[in-house]
């Protein structure tokens, strides 16, 4: 193709670089906010853009790589475009577009120092995450990872003076640094022959490597990669960290950055180990769920929406994780189609939660900028004082509902599909392991539906729960756009599947070797397999319900008189009603938690009948927390007390170590 | 020609105590110290061009022997002395102003900091084994005098034990080297030659085995102990917490390093005779407990420079265990973290000395919030804290994956400690560090402004080597680490 | 020929005294007669290396034997001398661990490092034939020392004689190190010397006592 | 483009469908209310009264709260739409439906799920302490059901290997009476979504407005008039559409197959029969059993949820 006759890797690396040198502009132009706000992220979206277009362009085309003069002297900075990293940078790009639009209206009102520093550690941090999808050596994606983790930390921690924001930011960057560590190791152990010139991908590809090294390399990398998506167990630092930061910063974490831990997962496991076993997919696949039900179960009993959202952010990380671990499966089976199947559905539901999640995030974004208020408990009644935002909010909410025709269905769809094609694997536990799959995943998409009619409901609808609510102003100009580019993309999504699935099969082509193709001829329905096994279209779904609405009204406006009148809400003859008396977030979630009783840890004090100021106080803790992380804390403190002993301070003491040492030496010489 | 290359070396920094020994309480002694050192650096710039040109070369009828593994220290050394010397000029002064500092003390530690660096620039550039010793003992009691310039009680007793313990440790090295030197006499006969490294190196064949190893220990335990390797280490911490910031650097940024070198050099000569890698495991395994001990250490420090104290043990450590693994690599990785470390632990040290200024006090629990008063301290701390925690893209990563990635290939069951440990240090120091550079502050401001310039300079470097390295920096590494096998 | 030489004997003699004189110092309860000692062995020191210079006919030895007769037996108890009288501390001095188990540690050693330097012995060609373990051993006994004294002073004369120890080493067991080395040596003593001095006046008048029981506040806990 | 003669013929079994289930599910609710009032002896009001409330609702004034928003205007026109829908594309009389192509069972749950969250999102629109409560319990009670559906639902379509109700139909209708263990375990548990999610006793009580125990009712209380008829209608239609779902599943013999026109009469007389004892059967369940406290609702959906997954478990094990 003579139009991109200039290798797509330099025109990303220029890409790449502009973005960097927009974060420096942006700290060097302290001074003017408004450049920064009104010029800097703007191209900045517009970069992201640009970056998407050249993925998409290259997308499907044969790998290209590329070796930059930096790095180490004997292993320099490698760097590959094939049809994985470009899908991602495709998710990066899009869902950035709309972020840095809505953060070129959100960040206008820091103040400047704030601002440019902040400005810089962004374009840093989508830098860093465009890198870590190039990278094709170890070091490379090491320098680009920890630079991710660095830069999301101090986005993290921007108004630091809050300590638990500090303590927050600690957790993050500290897991991040444990994971890193994993990783580092699974490269470790994949590394192809020996000196350092080992550690290139390729090198790890030509490796061959035993089944128990190959195992060791797999799970390390879970280990490090979990501990960036949020993986159970270590997912404590997520709801911490994605609540701290401002709001297109935590959409940005939570649409982008976990996916590069998906990114990361995939590409260890179907590219650079050549060989997989059923055991991994069925290990990925039981984390899934278990991440998936626990993330939900507790977005179900926050209060703070940012909290929820990062939960909810859990589960959907679980999703993915199931779907790679039905793909492992059926890789390993040699079921190719199924293989094919499941992948598409975790790539199709990665796009799309990066799309509505950072919707979702940067709504919460403009809720706080109007109400400055995180507590669910204090809003309410939104929808009147805020309409473009709960218009824009409400795709976001039915597309994570997973409610067709909107994009979440389409990737469940596909999901369940793939559960409902898988049986005669032969290993009979995991046929028995499958539909009990299924059910945890429908059950989860279930209670998503839940959570989220929760979260729209107690904030936008309803009365006002504060007076100061009335003032609360619509998202800005700049923050509409972005939510708008995403709420689109969000319909796109999922009203043209085929072409997207058409999209991905370059990526299942190039990790499971074969691609879903589409067996319908008419570009309308999706329908994976077979036309008569399964088939779903989601535009005449649309057309179908339009027209049936459409016929309804006309309908009713021809038998109808029309008439109608406003009146007070009917108070159940109590006539003393206010709006504290709506259901709160925490009402809301009762039921769940009561249902789960023994999956929190929770403490409440709730008031006696009598009491002349009852005061209720609920809160719901991880259990996890106290279980596995405090007692290795401990252990360290107690290991480190016990080392310190040693400095004891007298001279004597110090002397002996040194005759000691000496003695011992000469004696075992 | 070399003889004067070398002369001017050393003697620039001996010209200059002995010029601040007359003039050190003058008011411009401070600029007279920054001179001197600057001349030092351009002197040692000099012999490092020659050296690279021409490869390695004796001096001084065989006295001195330089090649590219200690011109790059003497390099590395006098660069350090010198942004030292820059950054003691305000700090000294801002002490002065505290009332912490007298004139006389002034003008004790301006030519003492010149002796220091005349003692270590003449132990890295000697042939002879027993000037390697004299040297290393004259740098020991220069700097027992730095660490006790403050007169406290806390000095004083950091001093005497560094004093006691150094000197203990010195004295058993010096019975190392008799033994190297009886081994010797008896294939090199009697006399001058029987203590030169290069003919040592060259006859390490036939030397005999068991004296050597017995030498070896000696040695390690001697230097080992101005190294800081643990459990020899008991001296370090409290040295570099009571000296005054300054000395804390050039200690851990340079001596350290020094006495590593004098490692080294018997190292090559025991393994040699030895043929086997018993020099190489008993170091791997002094550097693993290091690394393992300092890390549990450092999450229950409360002062600040002490802490910093037990992360140089740590990375000593670290490098130490590369050393000992050996191979092109592994030794490359060692010289680039010595780099790297000498030049961030300096630069933490330099933002740790202001912002103990302004925070008045040493424990880390009043010393918050520095971004809020003043960003370029904060951030200098901040950033170098994440650099020397292995963070890429700065070059301690870069090291630190060469060691590792080597030991991964070498020695596999090393690595998990290996990384548990850092993993730890990086918990305590991070967790410390995050509330003493944000959150809101208890700091005020400072009567003179503070020097950063070479804050940023060293942080500079070391993201530099992190992203880049300039290929004849790294021909110059591998040159070294061929010499070191 | 089976007879050995005389002045072979002597040197044997003379280590044997060096040992016994470390094993006294040891023993020693009083700071003054515990600095005689020093001189003493310092004294022995010379004598040894005196008639290492006479058998094997090299000057340097010579010039060694006076450096060390100089300074350690005349210059340095002075020194010492005149410190104890200024700083009056001329009371006894206390051992940390009793005597006789001192004792027993000591012959323990003694016997260790001969044990290590047999085989180096074996090589060792001409006079020196077990002066390495006698070295090796006061050199030990003399770090013992420095662990069970409290007072500064002493700690600094049980350093002292280490450093006799290895001065032994380097004349008697390999007949004399290059000359250089040992001015530098000898200069180094005398500085640290001289710097322990004045760090006895700084630490008396801080802790108002050399005892360095005082110094035990920089610790971790 | 241009239709074959079977395609304009699917086309209009689809459009006779459409009308018919819209016009018939009225009935089907009257038909169960009257079996009840029957085995309570009382007369009832008739079959014919939904239509009656529907007419009086039609020439109503509407009133709404001051509070309510865009939200809660359109909602009844999208459960409305919905619900239509999903009793349009479910085959009952014949097979060929057109439509069903482009919603299989999965976007049938889909359906009911985007209905149901569009009228609990109504439901809290008002801000009064009922609305929000039932909406609450809605979701409540569809979390467990949904699930519990979509398994009952997967284990049809794996005897059947589709998703799409015309191929599970044909498939089921065309194996003469093979016992399937697993669809036993199945249809239990359909039973009992069936009573949840159409707002029955012993889960809820269509018929009261106790505030202690309504769901459905609690939520639409601030309707009125065309808005109130259309969510009637809505529910009524709801009522069909799972009715015929069940039928579909567990008992879709004669069935008329694709474009056969003779035995249309007979089918449909044979659905009519089939609807009307499955409301005769559901008026006799409502009359037999009481009213749940509603915490112990998720014990029993829990236990529909897990029997529906043992049907499917069974089928993996047995295959059948």
């Amino acid at each position: 193709m003579s139009a991109v006759s200039v290798s797509p890797l330099y025109l990303l690396d220029i890409l790449i670089l502009f973005w960097v040198m927009l974060g420096l502009a942006g700290l060097v132009l302290q001074r003017s906010k408004y450049v920064i706000a009104h010029v800097i992220f703007p191209l900045g979206a517009l970069v992201s853009l640009l970056l998407a277009a050249v993925a998409f362009l290259s997308l499907g085309e044969a790998p290209v790589s590329l070796v930059l003069p930096f790095g180490l002297p004997d292993l320099p900075f490698h760097q590959r475009l094939d049809s994985l990293s470009s899908f991602f940078l495709i998710l990066l790009g899009v869902a950035t577009v709309g972020v840095s639009l809505f953060g070129s209206g959100y960040f206008r009102h820091m103040d400047g120092k704030t601002l440019g520093l902040l400005c810089l550690q962004y374009h840093l941090f989508l830098a860093s995450m465009a890198l870590v999808l190039l990278a094709d050596d170890a070091y490379m994606f090491m320098v680009a990872w920890e630079a991710m983790a660095l830069s999301s930390y101090f986005l993290v921690t921007t108004d630091h003076a809050i300590p638990d924001i500090r303590k927050a930011g600690y957790l993050y960057l500290l897991i991040a640094h444990v994971g890193a560590i994993a990783i580092l190791l699974s490269f470790g152990v994949m590394q192809g022959g020996n000196g350092i010139s080992a550690y290139t991908f390729d090198a790890m590809r030509g490796a061959h490597l035993a089944s128990f090294w190959a195992s060791a390399a797999f799970l390390m990398a879970l280990f490090g990669f979990g501990a960036k998506a949020g993986l159970l167990p270590l997912h404590v630092w997520l709801p911490e960290a994605h609540p701290a930061a401002p709001s297109p910063v935590s959409a940005l974490m939570s649409s982008v950055m976990l996916k590069t831990a998906i990114y990361g997962i995939l590409r260890v496991t179907f590219d650079l180990l050549g060989t997989q076993l059923w055991w991994w997919g069925v290990l990925a696949l039981t984390l899934g769920l278990m991440t998936a039900v626990f993330g939900v179960m507790f977005a179900a009993v926050q209060g703070d929406m940012k909290r929820l959202l990062a939960y909810s952010s859990i589960e959907n990380i679980g999703l993915l994780l199931v779907g790679i671990g039905l793909t492992i499966i059926f890789h390993v089976y040699g079921k190719d189609a199924l293989a094919a199947l499941a992948l598409t559905a975790t790539l199709y539901h990665s796009l799309n939660h990066a799309m509505f999640k950072s919707l979702l995030f940067i709504g919460t974004g403009s809720i706080l900028h109007a109400t400055g208020e995180r507590n669910m408990g204090r809003l309410g009644g939104l929808i009147h004082s805020m309409p473009w935002a709960s218009v824009l909010m409400l795709v976001g909410v039915l597309a994570i509902a997973g409610v067709p025709p909107l994009n979440g269905f389409v990737s469940e769809w596909l999901l369940l599909q793939a559960f409902l094609l898988s049986p005669g694997l032969p290993n009979s536990y995991i046929n028995m392991l499958v539909p009990v799959a299924a059910a945890v995943i429908a059950l989860s998409a279930a209670l998503a539906a839940y959570v989220m009619v929760k979260f729209y409901g107690v904030i936008f609808l309803g009365q006002r729960r504060e007076k100061v609510l009335e003032h609360a102003h619509d998202a800005g100009r700049w923050e509409r756009a972005g939510m708008l580019w995403l709420a689109l993309a969000c319909v796109g999504l999922g009203l043209a599947p085929v072409f997207v699935v058409g999209q991905i099969d370059h990526v299942t082509q190039m990790l499971v070797g074969t691609q879903l193709g589409n067996a319908a001829t008419d570009w309308m329905f999706l329908s994976p397999v077979d036309t008569d096994r399964a088939s779903y279209s989601p535009l005449y779904f649309l057309l179908a319900v339009l027209g049936v609405m459409g016929l309804t009204v006309l309908l009713v406006r021809r038998l109808y008189h029309g008439r109608m009148r406003r009146g007070p809400a009917w108070d159940c003859g109590y006539p003393a009603q206010n709006a504290r008396m709506q259901d709160t977030a925490e009402g809301f979630g009762q039921p769940i938690r009561q249902i789960f009783e023994p999956f929190f840890k929770i403490e409440r004090e709730v008031p006696s009948p009598f009491d002349t100021h009852p005061k209720y106080h609920g809160h719901t803790d991880d259990k996890l927390w106290f279980i596995l992380y405090l007692p290795v804390k401990h252990l360290t403190e107690k290991l480190s007390a016990w080392a310190s002993l040693m400095q004891h301070g007298r001279i004597h003491l110090y002397l002996t170590y040194t005759f000691a040492t000496l003695v011992v030496l000469l004696i075992f010489v | 020609m070399i003889d004067l290359q070398l002369l001017a070396l050393l003697l620039i920094p001996l010209f200059g105590s002995g010029m601040l020994a007359v003039f050190g309480s003058r008011p411009w002694a401070a600029e007279l110290n920054s001179l001197m050192s600057g001349c030092t650096f351009v002197a040692s710039v000099v012999l490092a061009m020659r050296v690279i040109d021409s490869g390695p070369q004796v001096a001084f009828n065989e006295q001195f022997f330089i090649d590219q593994f200690n011109v790059f220290l003497v390099a590395l050394t006098a660069f350090v002395a010198f942004t030292t010397s820059l950054f003691s000029r305000p700090y000294m002064r801002i002490e002065q102003h505290h009332g912490k500092l007298s004139v006389s003390m002034l003008h004790l530690y301006y030519s003492m900091y010149q002796l220091f660096t005349f003692t270590m620039l003449v132990a890295l550039t000697t042939n002879n084994m027993g000037i390697l010793w004299v040297a290393m003992e004259a740098a020991t009691l220069t700097t027992v005098l730095l660490v006790s310039l403050y007169r406290t009680p806390a000095s004083l007793e950091a001093a005497w034990k560094y004093f006691i313990l150094c000197g203990v440790g010195i004295a058993l090295a010096l019975f190392g080297t008799i033994l190297l030197y009886f081994a010797a006499e008896r294939v090199l006969g009697e006399g001058g030659t029987a203590l030169l490294w290069t003919h040592l190196n060259q006859v390490k064949g036939e030397l005999e085995p068991t004296v050597l190893k017995l030498a070896f220990i000696f040695l390690l335990v001697g230097y080992g102990t101005k190294i800081g390797l643990v459990p020899l280490h008991s001296w370090l911490p409290d040295a570099h917490a009571e000296g005054p910031t300054p000395v804390s650097a050039v200690l851990s940024g340079l001596l350290l390093n020094v006495a590593l070198c004098a490692v080294m050099r018997s190292k090559v000569l025991v393994d040699g005779s030895l043929g086997t890698h018993f020099a190489g495991n008993l170091m791997m395994g002094f550097g693993l407990l290091s690394v393992v001990v300092a890390a549990l250490f450092l999450s229950r420090q409360k002062d600040i420079k002490r802490m910093f104290a037990y992360s140089s043990i740590e990375h000593m450590g670290l490098i130490t265990f590369a050393f000992g693994m050996g191979g092109p690599v592994a030794t490359f990785a060692a010289m680039l973290h010595m780099t790297v470390h000498s030049l961030t632990k300096s630069a933490i040290f330099f933002a740790v000395g202001h912002a103990v200024q302004k925070a008045g006090t040493q424990q880390m629990e009043n010393i918050r919030g520095l971004l809020q008063v003043s960003p370029t301290v904060g951030w200098g701390l901040a950033l170098g804290t994440f650099a020397i925690l292995g963070m890429p893209p700065f070059g301690v990563f870069a090291s630190e994956f060469l060691i590792i990635t080597t030991a991964m290939h070498e020695y596999p069951w090393t690595t998990p400690v290996l990384l548990i440990a850092l993993g730890i240090a990086f918990a305590s120091i991070f967790g410390k560090m995050q509330p003493i550079v944000f959150g809101e502050t208890t700091v005020k401001p400072l009567p003179h402004p503070p020097a950063l310039i070479p804050v940023f300079v060293h942080l500079l470097l070391v993201l530099m080597l992190g992203l880049y390295m300039p290929p004849y920096l790294a021909d110059w590494y591998r040159q070294a680490a061929a010499l070191l096998g | 020929m089976t007879q050995v030489p005389f002045t072979l004997q002597f040197i044997n003699l003379l280590a044997a005294l060096l040992l016994l004189i470390v094993f006294a110092m040891l023993a020693q309860r009083r700071i003054l007669s515990l600095i005689n000692l020093f001189a003493l062995q310092g004294f022995v020191l010379a004598l040894s290396t005196f008639v290492v210079a006479y058998t094997t006919r090299q000057h340097h030895l010579y010039y060694s034997a006076a450096l060390t007769l100089l300074l350690k037996v005349l210059v340095l108890p002075l020194l010492l001398h005149r410190l104890i009288r200024r700083l009056n501390v001329r009371w006894d001095v206390e051992t940390l661990i009793n005597i006789p188990t001192t004792m027993l540690v000591g012959i323990a050693l003694v016997i260790f490092a001969f044990n290590l330097a047999a085989p180096i012995s074996q090589l060792a060609q001409g006079i020196t034939r077990g002066l390495i373990g006698i070295a090796l051993a006061s050199v030990l006994l003399s770090l013992l020392m420095m662990l069970t004294r409290r007072k500064a002073i002493s700690q600094v004369v049980a350093f002292l004689s280490l450093e006799n120890g290895l001065f032994f080493a380097a004349t008697s067991a390999t007949q004399g190190m290059p000359l250089v080395v040992e001015l530098g040596i000898a200069l180094d003593v005398l500085v640290a010397t001289f710097i322990f001095g004045i760090f006895f006046f700084q630490i008396r008048e801080t802790f108002d006592s050399l005892d360095i029981s005082h110094m035990e506040k920089l610790k971790d806990d | 483009m241009m239709l074959t003669p079977e395609q304009t013929l699917a086309v209009v079994f689809q459009i006779t469908q459409l009308l018919l289930v819209v016009l018939a599910a009225p009935l089907l609710s009257g038909w169960v209310s009257q079996c009840q009032a029957w085995l309570q002896n009382r007369s009832g009001a008739g079959v014919l009264q939904p239509y009656r409330v529907l007419h009086k609702l039609f020439h109503k004034d509407a009133v709404m709260a001051h509070n309510a928003s865009w939200l809660f205007r359109i909602t009844p026109y999208i459960v409305f739409g919905c619900m239509w829908l999903a009793a349009a594309i479910i085959p009952i009389i014949a097979v060929d439906l057109p439509f069903s192509q482009a919603a299989d069972v999965i976007a049938l749950v889909g359906v009911f799920a985007l209905a149901r969250m569009f009228i609990a999102l109504a439901a809290m629109d008002i801000g009064t302490s009922f609305g929000t409560l039932g909406a609450r319990r809605e979701m409540l009670v569809s979390f467990l059901a949904e699930p519990a559906l979509l398994m009952v639902l997967f284990t049809a379509s794996m005897i059947s290997h589709s998703t799409q109700l015309p191929r599970i139909v044909e498939a089921l209708a065309h194996h003469q009476f093979v016992l399937y263990p697993s669809l036993a375990f199945a249809a239990l548990a359909f039973v009992i979504v069936l009573l949840a999610e159409n707002a029955r006793v012993p889960v809820d009580n269509p018929s009261t407005h106790l505030e202690l125990t309504m769901i459905h009712e609690a939520m639409i209380l601030e309707y009125s008039a065309r808005h109130l008829a259309l969510i009637e209608w809505a529910s009524s239609l709801k009522l069909f559409a799972y009715i015929s779902i069940g039928i579909a599943l567990f008992l879709p013999h004669g069935i008329a197959e694709v474009g056969n026109w003779p035995v249309l009469p007979l089918a449909i007389g044979l659905l009519m029969l089939k609807l009307m004892a499955a409301g005769a059967g559901l008026a006799v369940l409502e009359t037999l059993m009481a009213k749940m406290r509603i915490f112990r609702a998720p014990e029993f959906l829990g236990t529909a949820f897990l029997l529906a997954v043992l049907g499917l478990l069974i089928h993996f094990l047995l295959g059948a």
